[in-house]
């Protein structure tokens, strides 16, 4: 298994770590038993992600897709950011290994968790819909 | 501290460096003397007599008969056949057999594919140390039971079990025992006369020796299929054109290692200050216990981190090492042993196992606990489930 | 004539030398480059990408995908692998297997052991000049036949059998098709796209790289279980630590094998030479036809002698070949492969193999040519059966 | 398998190859078939073999057992050459390997052969019993 040289900038030097204190949506996903879990912290102003943080325990992998996912959504618009898929993540980071894609959705996901957070936080009316549970056989994507 | 200052391999457990003399030794096999050993003429009967010579060389150092030392291609085709043709040649007789649940995947795979044709198969528990209790074994055996196959060295806890009491109650009730010893051979005594095992598998690149070459004792008279049938190569057990360069490196290979075994103490010695150096650092824990445990071995766990990225971490700072993580494996489950000893899932994925060998230094070790700190506390700095 | 004054290898089909390019692409991995193909860090993740990087090359060379290519450790293993694996995979479609009377004995003892277990075979006979037809297949064929495992070009006669035809009268009837092509690989061009096989073996050591690897070519979705279970390694489907050296190794060997195809005619006809100037003796002949047989392959029978007081002869001259004759096995019996050819025992007796590659030069075929004469007299001078 | 030097000097410098013409008795064994056939001619005077000679079919084991079992009766009476046993053969030329041992049982039993002949001709009751037709199948000794 080989990682791109992004997948290992973005692992050496994640951007985007931390947290947010009064984010405005904050999703976690993923659960320590299968191996991996993501929180994402995003602050929205006016419709615009102006800043994104992740935390996130996991492998290698799971880092460079929190690094890339968080990097991918700033600045751009709600609607926008709840267009990111995984494909674009990992496309961003030159590819992942295919054991790895996982990792990439669950980056999604957490986004989307976040994003949700934040609707349900405005009272927003939306169908985001997250299945991930961080285990693998919950999911047929990877 | 700059990275790749020095290298550092501490996955001796995975696999080891060849020898430069187990390298000498192969050469001329690998160049001039390419003869086959079943050809008749003198370049053929000189490979065939090198085969042999190694062949007697290992039995002298196991403590068996030459005759009753099989060249295979790995351990994972010892265990295979062991398990397999022993299974299959006492089939009349019954059909469960008794393993345990820490075993390497060759054991526990080839298990599964005999319990896919039907065979029954009860795996012992190992206790939180790793080990299993000949009382266990005993409670265990049925009327049925044709086979026992016990790892003498767990590979990722290093944890060395009762292969002598174990075998002695497989043999009480007349059934074969067998003993996947790929991580012990080499690392610590091994006796096959003393055992009293009736199979014993080991792996020649994990006493630096090349991979693709192993090798299964297989004791007079126990019953046994052939796995690869074909030519009248060794002895008419295993077909295939032996390969004489790799035997004649482990021949040299398993010498140079029982050498060295006096230089145990001095290696378990490096283990422990390893071991007390990194225990130092907070909300760390020893997997598997230290009483009965390979010289060379330690697995450690880190919470609230995950050990795919410690190793990134450290093989960007030259050292190499192993984890017990989903994240490492295709299967994408913890490791088995891990989670048989008890360990649970969560603190599984945050295991190290760090393997030294006779060539590792003070330096070395120094080294690595000068790393280790800052690798973890980067990691666990971004991590969700560590506050600080 | 002076004994030893030169020294000719002529028993490429028992074994080759190793091409001295093919041991320089295996020195790295068998002394700094010692990575676990499994491991995460970075000497393992170079040996995967050398295992990688041979595997994609092979593959192109057979015209197949990287994933279909399997390594083992011997044509004998992938023999097995692929006859064992296929029947177990496909016993709910039937037991019956068809091969022939002469494939090799890792593809014959496999075969018997299957039928140990229940499995029925029908071995077909090859004629005079060592072909099968495929009208004979046709006809062999049954409801319950679940594999056809016939060879590519046959070890002692060197007959080159019609494999595509054979294929395709298999896929007809929708059965899975192998082909054991360890001495078609490398001596002449084998493209299993154009084939239309479903599996394939062939043996490094055949092609100048070391012993102790070979191939097993499986096309996706063929059923076939594993012989050998274990970790991840081959995909899940051949377990044990990859044999890096001889991986990197054995796709050195096949591309310059590919790249002296080109040699092919020239050393047909140092053979034929070889072939008439043996001729010349009286009471001799040829084994097999000349028609569709690998280039460097010659097979003799003189009459009145028996075949291994020939050989320790020549080996005394400094040439190496090999016999069909009883006394040169283990089993005591006359090669079955002359057997199945119609050639009677006694014949079969006084059998010779003499097998030439790219490296055989003209002088080698003088000498040979010089030194036969004088050691089949010697030995006719000494026997019961010659009347002078 | 490696023959001895005794066995190669043996094969390579065969003693008594050859005929003799009107033998006082002569005995073959072994077949084509199964690849070997040991001719012995023996020269007979007062119960003494005064010359041995042998045509051979057969393995370098085959003609070195031949060459050694004629050196070894030439000089001996009848009933000691009677005492020749394979395994004397064997020992004479320093061992052979396992497989070959079938050959020093051919050359045991061509003497004896040769011997019984010698009997028989001469109207002398024995009870010398050859069972060797040179098929390993009708031997066990092997
Ligand atoms: C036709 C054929 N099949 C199989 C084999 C076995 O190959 P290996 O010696 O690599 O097991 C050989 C050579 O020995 C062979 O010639
Ligand atoms: C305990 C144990 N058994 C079997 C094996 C398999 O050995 P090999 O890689 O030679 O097939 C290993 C190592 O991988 C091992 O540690």
């Amino acid at each position: 298994m080989l990682y791109s040289e992004k997948v290992m900038d973005h692992f050496t030097n994640p951007r985007n770590v931390g947290e947010i204190e009064n984010a405005d949506g904050v999703g976690e996903v993923g659960n320590a038993r299968c191996g991996d879990i993501m929180k994402v912290f995003l602050k929205i102003e006016n419709g615009i992600i102006t800043d994104a943080k992740f935390k996130t325990f996991g492998c290698g992998a799971a880092i460079a897709t929190s690094s890339m996912a968080t990097e991918m959504i700033k600045g751009k618009t709600v609607e926008e950011a709840l267009g990111l898929t995984n494909k674009a993540v990992v496309e961003a980071l030159d590819g992942l290994p295919p054991v790895k894609l996982h990792c990439s959705v669950l980056a999604e996901e957490a986004v989307k968790t976040a994003l949700a957070d934040y609707y349900d936080r405005n009272g927003i009316e939306h169908n985001i819909d997250v299945n991930c549970d961080g285990c693998c056989e919950s999911c047929a994507r990877h | 501290m700059d990275n790749n200052k020095r290298y550092v391999y501490a996955d001796n457990a995975a696999t080891t460096k060849t020898d430069p003399e187990v390298f000498e030794a192969m050469v001329p096999w690998l160049t001039e003397a390419y003869g086959n050993p079943s050809s008749q003429h003198t370049i053929g009967r000189e490979a065939a007599a090198a085969v042999a010579d190694a062949r007697e060389r290992i039995a002298g150092i196991l403590g068996c008969k030459p005759r009753e030392i099989y060249f295979t291609a790995s351990g994972s085709e010892s265990d295979n056949w062991a398990i397999k043709g022993a299974a299959h040649a006492n089939v009349k007789k019954g059909k469960h057999i008794i393993s345990t649940e820490f075993e390497h995947h060759a054991v526990l795979h080839a298990l599964e594919s005999l319990e896919r044709e039907g065979f029954e198969v009860t795996y012992l528990s190992p206790d939180r140390d790793g080990q299993i209790s000949p009382a266990d074994l005993e409670a265990a055996i049925r009327e049925d039971t044709i086979l026992v196959a016990i790892m003498f060295a767990n590979n990722e806890i290093g944890s060395v079990l009762p292969v002598k009491e174990l075998a002695e109650v497989a043999h009480a009730r007349k059934i074969t025992f067998f003993t996947d010893a790929v991580q012990a051979v080499g690392n610590i005594p091994v006796n096959v006369a003393e055992l009293g095992v009736d199979m014993l598998a080991f792996s020649g690149h994990k006493i630096h020796a090349p991979k693709g070459i192993g090798v299964l004792y297989c004791k007079t008279a126990t019953r046994c299929f052939n796995l690869i049938d074909g030519g009248g190569q060794e002895n008419g057990r295993r077909g295939g054109t032996e390969n004489v360069p790799y035997i004649v490196g482990l021949a040299r290979a398993l010498e140079l290692a029982v050498e060295r075994l006096s230089d145990s103490a001095a290696i378990a010695a490096k283990r422990d200050r390893l071991a007390a150096g990194i225990s130092k650092i907070p909300y760390t824990f020893i997997n598997g216990g230290m009483e009965h445990r390979l010289p060379g071995n330690l697995n450690m766990g880190f919470e609230f981190i995950e050990g795919e990225s410690l190793l990134l971490w450290l093989d960007m700072y030259g050292i190499a090492a192993s984890t017990g993580s989903a994240c490492s494996s295709a299967s994408l489950e913890p490791s088995h042993v891990l989670l048989s000893i008890g360990v649970p899932a969560e603190k599984a994925h945050g295991s190290l196992r760090l393997t030294i060998s006779h060539d590792t230094t003070d330096e070395d070790i120094d080294y690595i606990l000068e790393v280790i700190p800052v690798v973890v506390e980067k990691l666990r700095a971004m991590s969700p489930l560590y506050k600080g």
